[in-house]
């Protein structure tokens, strides 16, 4: 998988929270990969450090208390962590930009819709204000909104078609990747499908990379080539989906796999994985899923599982596999 | 929109008959006659209730506040007691210099807090933002009256900058303006600071940035406009109060404004002057208020669609 | 800061409410003081403590008003800073009857509307000043009925008693001289549009700001020397102080006693410091128990030191009162002995009228603060001999209404003879006839000094009048209705370039020899 | 589609049970992790002690003058200078603390109280009654609280009693809106849907169960009230309607230092420096108390 193809390359990334009450270990030593076109999972709990890596990437996490520790991010050859708050700024929202979590707070509900596509517009693309506006009602017919309503404040939109707005400002500039935090975690469940939909489709028709956060498995199976799956800041299991799917490896993912209601089965209880997610301010040592891992052994508490490439492309944090290899 | 102002104007009407009734209640159960002390202690005991008769004191309560409120909606609201002159006229005579004073010190107030809070906000907990933060704080606690002295002690009498009575040129009004006007700086420092340190943490504010766009652009384009309603509240607020509380910083720099005209008044058991000034700065105050709600639509359209 | 529409709307609009706001105010500006230039200055800038209330001086009588109204009006009579009579508006005056005076007016005045000035003009007043609530106790005396124009330059003024005190009570700047068509024409609004003879013509009034006044050109007298007079009011006694070291004002009126050292040592000023008519007492309620005991009264007047007082509440500015008068009011007795501070005596006398172990009382003023500063003293003071009292400060029309009502046990107040003349001084204050509203809110009484005091009301001859007065005043010392606490000074302070200025002992100073140097 | 859902749903119980276990320990503990609110908090209690060992601490009485002894600058004897009687200042500051927190407490006492009185009853009978409570509370918050504080001085007479009934009228509305606006969120929830259940009279229901539940705001109004009251009652005195002499407060005694600022500036310093730290320590502790009592509560 170390190709030049890669658009992003996230080699050795630590992102830690420093606070009064301790260090947060939001990402440690996190690598992964994205090629041209491809669609990457990242899959966790809430806490997990999903969306500290994409504010990472987009060298926005809130400093402080956040810092990036260490590591690279290598995209498009050039090493994001080392370049300056202006050439970032040339990148966010032009070459890199990104969808958030929750539409209903992620519009500015003081200016209009197309004002916010437009901005960006403006930002990254040598246009004059009325060009900005026309590309503006363009991105949200783009995105099954009439252009009409770019005059429209985003409290006169619902929802689904706020998360459509946010999109169409993410899109605006053509980005090369972009990073979709939990996009449809606050929509309805009949909106989820047709905003998942939109998002497919427009990613074709841009070739856009993107980043799928997301602690839904079924998504990830609708959408996405590759998985990352983080627990605790670390990414615990990484490889394709079909792979994920057919063989997990981690004991995490099998839970998570097992914690799933299967409409199917008659069984109607889920298997929920036992215990709770560490304190971030206090992960137990060792691998830090051992206190919840059902196969956990007595070394699991006093040292830290290695990337285990088990099989090509896919890589596991687990002690029972760097055993086997050994 | 125009509905909406017109049913607050509308609902001004019950307030200020409400405040005119407190108003006069009061001064009426006040111990002391005003036509004793319109003649002061020399004058003789045929004379007091000669006065007496002319103002209509022995009359009736509901009698005297019925004549109020009729003489008053055709604007008459009566003449001073001491000069006997039309007590609208003495108060508009006045109101110049409150309103001015009172704008002025806004004026020094908005623009040393929110450019001071916008600051802290954006370092918390920086060095600036925690001397700001107790400035601030020294700010509110600090009596007035306490410190338009301190003022003239160093701008006029040490320095002499700064003269320390009158409000006629602009270099009077300095003094009196840094005096109303830090303590309500201080309030709106703490309003924006805290105000923008909400919105600095919302959502929005995120996605602005990942669009690329500069960090003062952020800070004072989308999160000062969504920051702005509290503060403007508080600004309102802030006018209303000085527009009363004026009086000390008046009586201090020898200002010819209402507020001391209402301390005289009472002192004076003026009746006419207090009923009108109070009324006066009453629906001033109401004015400021609906304005205050006007800019509201005008800085947030989620607010402006409730107005219907 | 970047731009911002809405932040930059809001401001300019709060900009556009203070200009309009600014514009709004009469914005003249302060006139030069013209110091800097060299230029002989013709502009005289007066600080006092309050507001003019107005200028029509039938409509008021408060200090304030009229000193501004001695410059705008002239009275028949002139009483001079030494107290004496001189001819003012009338040349000569003379006594006809027991009731009657004819005065002989100067030809050839206009008032400052271009009217002649004449006896009708005084018939008109003096029936004017007789209806004021007001003032019109000042020239109470006079019977309508009994003023006759002779001519156009003689007029005879009848008493309805005789009267020994008229001249002084004509003196009185209540008593300045109106002309009727003026007054008539200006209605309601006369107080706004005052007309007089005087030697300054009003010209704007900004109220609770200042008042102007230029140079009348065609006044009978020595014209005034300065062609505009501002009367700044300036509340705070500080601020006006501060306002004349700074050049603000040339001059300040009731400097306060804690700044004389200040206006004193200043190179650049000068402090005038002349006895005035005031006069400060503490009154016991004498219709009440144990006020009625003069023993407590003067066992009180001991006990009390009013040397510290002065001190200590003046600054040592005016003196410790002896008597109910101060000694340049005419009639005053000016060798009373003073009680003097002796706490054994006090005691004493306590012991006899029965309250050795003392007696608990309130002590009444107004919230003024040297009555205030008073009240504390005395009520530290009277803890030696147990008397336990409390202070209680109301606001001056309570006060007025509760001490005429006699519902005090002793009250701290002041009386200003503004007549210079005993009479003033002491009638109102002393006689039965006055009890409470009247001036007497000590309701004491004594007969004797009930037929002095009206006796020498109509008696013509000054020597014998004093001797009343003095006999009168002897009684009540030893009586003490009073403790008789304070005589009072007029503090000026001006710039040293103000030359010409001389303090009234009645607090309303003349300014028209008043010029630059 | 599926969610992982099983720790965000415990983490929020477990948010919960940590709550309801002890939420005014709760608070303590994260208001004794505020240090300037600690700091506040050690003044106000050292204010405190002054008031109540005001006689042992105090080197001079409260009204021992000594008119040979005046204007005395701050020496060994006499910290903070004597006044224009001779009087300690320190001692009379001391005392003073006594008066200062009284009419504080008080007017707020009298304020809350009454305003949180009309709140409830407004809020929870709501209909008419509401509407004629608010708008009573309309016309008084039309007038501003300084102007109405000195019209009801100037009819009731100056004093302490009456100066604290005075400041404490001034901001009644504030209360009866606050009180007013939680009754309202609180009406309808089950806890009292479930105490009119069982059969609780209003007056129970509004004093066992709503007030207690919407006391973090009336706690945070009211330390900033204490310090707003103290405030007032030293503006009242400035201009001669406030607490009398020779009583030590602190706003008179600055009021009546400042004819001799010029010369003596000992005397009306101290008050005022008084007053300024108080309501310094007041408004720290407010403050503190608001984050500690809920972090998103604003005024």
């Amino acid at each position: 998988m170390k190709d030049n193809k890669n658009l992003l390359e996230i080699k050795d990334l630590s992102i830690h929270y420093i606070t009064d009450d301790g260090t947060v270990r939001a990402v440690e030593e996190m690598n992964l990969e994205i090629g041209v076109g491809e669609t990457l999972g990242l899959v966790g709990e809430t806490g997990a450090g999903k969306t500290t890596t994409a504010l990472g990437i987009m060298n926005l996490v809130p400093n402080p208390p956040g810092k990036i520790i260490g590591g690279e991010i290598v995209f498009e050859g050039e090493d994001l962590v080392k370049k300056s708050q202006s050439e970032l700024r040339k990148i966010r929202g032009n070459k890199i930009s990104m969808i958030f979590q929750d539409p209903m707070t992620s519009l500015n509900p003081v200016m209009t819709v197309g004002d916010q596509i437009a901005e960006v517009v403006k930002l990254h693309q040598n246009v004059n204000a009325a060009e900005a506006t026309e590309r503006a009602m363009e991105m949200l017919e783009k995105v099954g909104i009439p252009g009409t309503r770019h005059k429209d404040f985003p409290h006169q939109f619902s929802g689904g078609m706020r998360q459509r707005v946010v999109i169409a400002i993410a899109l605006a500039c053509n980005p090369t990747l972009l990073i979709a935090d939990e996009p449809t975690t606050a929509l309805d469940v009949t909106i989820q499908a047709q905003v998942l939909d939109l998002m497919r489709n427009l990613k074709h028709e841009f070739n856009t990379s993107m980043i799928m956060i997301t602690h839904d498995l079924g998504v990830v199976a609708e959408v996405c080539d590759k998985v990352a799956i983080m627990y605790a800041g670390n990414v615990i299991e990484y490889t394709d989906v079909k792979r994920l799917y057919t063989s997990p490896k981690h004991p995490y993912t099998i839970g998570l796999f097992g914690s799933i209601p299967d409409i199917e089965s008659d069984e109607s209880r889920l298997k929920p994985i036992k215990g709770l997610m560490p304190d971030p301010t206090n992960i137990p040592s060792g691998c830090p899923f051992h206190p919840r891992c059902p196969k956990a052994m007595d070394i699991c508490s006093q040292r830290k599982p290695k990337n285990t490439e088990v099989e090509p492309g896919h890589f596991v944090k687990c002690l029972l596999f760097e055993n086997t290899e050994k | 929109m125009h509905k909406y102002i017109l049913r607050r104007l509308l609902m001004l009407v019950p307030v200020m008959l409400g405040v005119t009734l407190i108003v006069f209640t009061m001064m009426h159960f006040t111990p002391g006659d005003p036509a004793k002390i319109m003649l002061g202690e020399s004058a003789p005991e045929a004379e007091v209730i000669k006065l007496r008769e002319e103002l209509g004191l022995d009359d009736p309560f509901l009698v005297q506040f019925g004549r109020y409120v009729f003489n008053a909606v055709q604007g008459d609201i009566g003449r001073s007691y001491t000069t006997n002159r039309p007590v609208a006229i003495e108060i508009m005579e006045r109101f110049p210099s409150t309103l001015k004073l009172a704008a002025l010190g806004v004026l020094v107030s908005v623009s040393l807090g929110i450019p001071t809070g916008i600051i802290s906000a954006t370092r918390q907990y920086s060095l600036f933002d925690n001397i700001a933060m107790v400035a601030a704080l020294l700010g509110v606690s600090m009596p007035n009256f306490w410190q338009g002295l301190m003022l003239i002690l160093f701008f006029s009498v040490q320095l002499k900058w700064f003269p320390s009575s009158g409000f006629s040129t602009p270099s009077q009004m300095v003094l009196p303006a840094l005096t109303l006007g830090t303590s309500s700086a201080a309030i709106i420092t703490r309003m924006t600071r805290s105000s923008m340190l909400e919105v600095i943490r919302q959502d929005y504010i995120r996605t602005a940035r990942a669009k690329g766009q500069a960090e003062s652009i952020v800070i004072n384009k989308h999160a000062l406009n969504n920051a702005l309603i509290p503060i403007i509240t508080v600004i309102g607020l802030q006018f209303g109060y000085l527009l009363g509380g004026a009086v000390l910083t008046e009586s201090i720099f020898s200002i010819p404004g209402v507020g001391r005209l209402m301390v005289e008044s009472i002192k004076a058991r003026n009746f006419p002057v207090v009923q009108g000034g109070v009324l006066f700065i009453a629906i001033t105050f109401s004015f400021v208020n609906l304005l205050v709600d006007i800019l509201y639509a005008f800085v947030d359209p989620r607010i402006k669609s409730q107005y219907k | 800061m970047r731009k911002n529409k809405k932040l930059l709307t809001l401001l300019s609009m709060m900009l556009v409410l203070v200009l309009v706001a600014v514009g709004c105010g009469t914005s003249t500006e302060t006139p030069d003081t013209g110091d800097a230039t060299g230029e002989v200055k013709d502009t005289l800038i007066v600080g006092q403590g309050a507001d003019v209330v107005s200028l029509d001086p039938h409509a008021t009588n408060d200090q304030p008003s009229s000193r501004v109204s001695k410059q705008i009006y002239n009275t028949l009579v002139n009483q001079n800073e030494a107290m004496e009579l001189e001819p003012g508006l009338a040349e000569s005056w003379e006594k006809i009857d027991d009731l009657t005076w004819e005065f002989k007016l100067r030809q050839g005045v206009k008032f400052h509307n271009g009217e002649d000035f004449t006896a009708n003009d005084v018939k008109f007043t003096l029936l004017r000043a007789l209806e004021s609530a007001k003032i019109g106790h000042i020239v109470g005396a006079i019977n309508p009925e009994g003023i006759e124009v002779v001519d156009n330059h003689t007029i005879k003024i009848a008493t309805n008693e005789p009267f020994a005190p008229l001249l002084a009570h004509l003196a009185h700047t209540a008593a300045g001289m109106l002309n009727e068509k003026a007054v008539t024409e200006g209605g309601e609004n006369y107080a706004q549009n005052p007309v007089g003879t005087g030697p300054f013509k009003f010209q704007e009034w900004k109220t609770g700001e200042s008042v102007t006044l230029t140079r009348n050109d065609d006044y009978f007298a020595d014209k005034a020397k300065v062609k505009t007079v501002v009367f700044r009011n300036i509340t705070e006694n500080t601020a006006r102080v501060i306002e004349l070291e700074t050049g603000g004002i040339d001059i300040a009126y009731d400097i306060p006693p804690t700044e004389v050292s200040r206006v004193e040592e200043d190179q650049n000023l000068v402090l005038l410091r002349d006895e005035s008519l005031s006069t400060a007492y503490i009154g016991f309620n004498a219709g009440k128990e144990p006020y009625n005991d003069v023993r407590v009264r003067q066992a009180i007047n001991y006990a009390i030191d009013t040397d510290s007082i002065v001190e200590a509440v003046y600054q040592g500015v005016g003196k410790a009162a002896k008597g109910p008068l101060g000694t340049n009011v005419f009639g005053a007795h000016t060798d009373l002995e003073q009680y003097g501070y002796n706490l054994e005596k006090a005691k004493e006398l306590m012991k006899e009228a029965g309250y050795e172990n003392g007696f608990k009382a309130t002590i009444m003023t107004n919230e003024n603060q040297q009555r205030m500063d008073i009240a504390e003293i005395v009520q530290n003071q009277l803890r030696d001999i147990n008397i336990e009292t409390e202070v209680q400060v109301v606001e001056w029309g309570t006060y007025l209404d509760e001490t005429a009502a006699g519902k005090h046990d002793m009250f701290i107040l002041g009386w200003t003879t503004v007549t210079g003349d005993a009479d003033y001084g002491l009638y109102a204050l002393f006689h039965s006839s006055q009890f409470g509203d009247a001036g007497n809110r000590t309701f004491w009484s004594n007969d004797k000094v009930d037929e002095l005091l009206d006796a020498a009301r109509v008696e013509a001859d000054p020597a014998k009048r004093a001797e009343y007065y003095s006999e009168a005043q002897e009684i009540i010392r030893e009586e003490a209705p009073w403790v008789f606490t304070y005589n009072g000074e007029n503090l000026a302070g001006t710039r040293k370039n103000v030359k010409g200025f001389k303090q009234h002992p009645a607090g309303h100073h003349k300014l028209v020899s008043v010029y630059f140097e | 589609m599926s969610k992982i859902k099983t720790s965000n749903n415990q983490e929020e119980v477990k948010a919960v049970s940590k709550k309801k276990r002890s939420p005014w320990v709760e608070v303590w503990r994260r208001l004794r992790q505020n240090k300037s609110a600690m700091f506040g908090l050690a003044i106000i209690g050292l204010l405190v002690f002054c008031a109540i060992f005001a006689d042992l601490i105090a080197p001079y009485g409260i009204d021992d003058q000594d008119l040979r002894a005046r204007f005395i600058t701050p020496s060994r004897d006499y910290l903070f200078g004597t006044d224009n009687f001779g009087r300690d200042i320190l001692s009379r500051i001391i005392y003073g603390s006594r008066v200062s927190l009284q009419v504080g407490f008080i007017a707020v006492g009298i304020s809350a109280l009454t305003g949180g009185a009309l709140g409830a009853i407004a809020g929870f009978y709501g209909g008419r009654l509401d509407n004629v409570i608010m708008r009573f509370v309309d016309i008084l918050l039309a007038i501003p609280g300084i102007l109405l504080a000195i019209s009801i001085v100037s009819a009731l007479g100056p004093g302490l009693q009456n100066v604290m009934i005075a400041v404490g009228i001034g901001s009644i509305p504030s209360y009866a809106r606050i009180v007013r606006a939680s009754v309202l969120s609180l009406r309808d929830q089950e806890f009292v849907e479930a105490a009119k259940a069982v059969g609780a009279n209003d007056f129970r229901i509004i004093s066992k169960h709503i007030i207690p539940n919407s006391m973090a705001p009336i706690i945070v109004q009211a330390t900033l009230g204490v310090a707003g009251a103290i405030l007032s009652a030293a503006g009242l005195s400035f201009i001669g309607l406030g607490i009398q002499p020779p009583t030590p407060e602190w706003g008179s005694m600055l009021s009546s230092g400042r004819q001799y600022l010029r010369d003596y500036w000992h005397i009306a310093t101290f008050p005022g420096l008084a007053i300024m730290i108080t309501i310094f320590a007041l408004n720290l502790l407010g403050d503190g108390l608001r984050d500690a009592l809920d972090p998103r509560l604003k005024s």
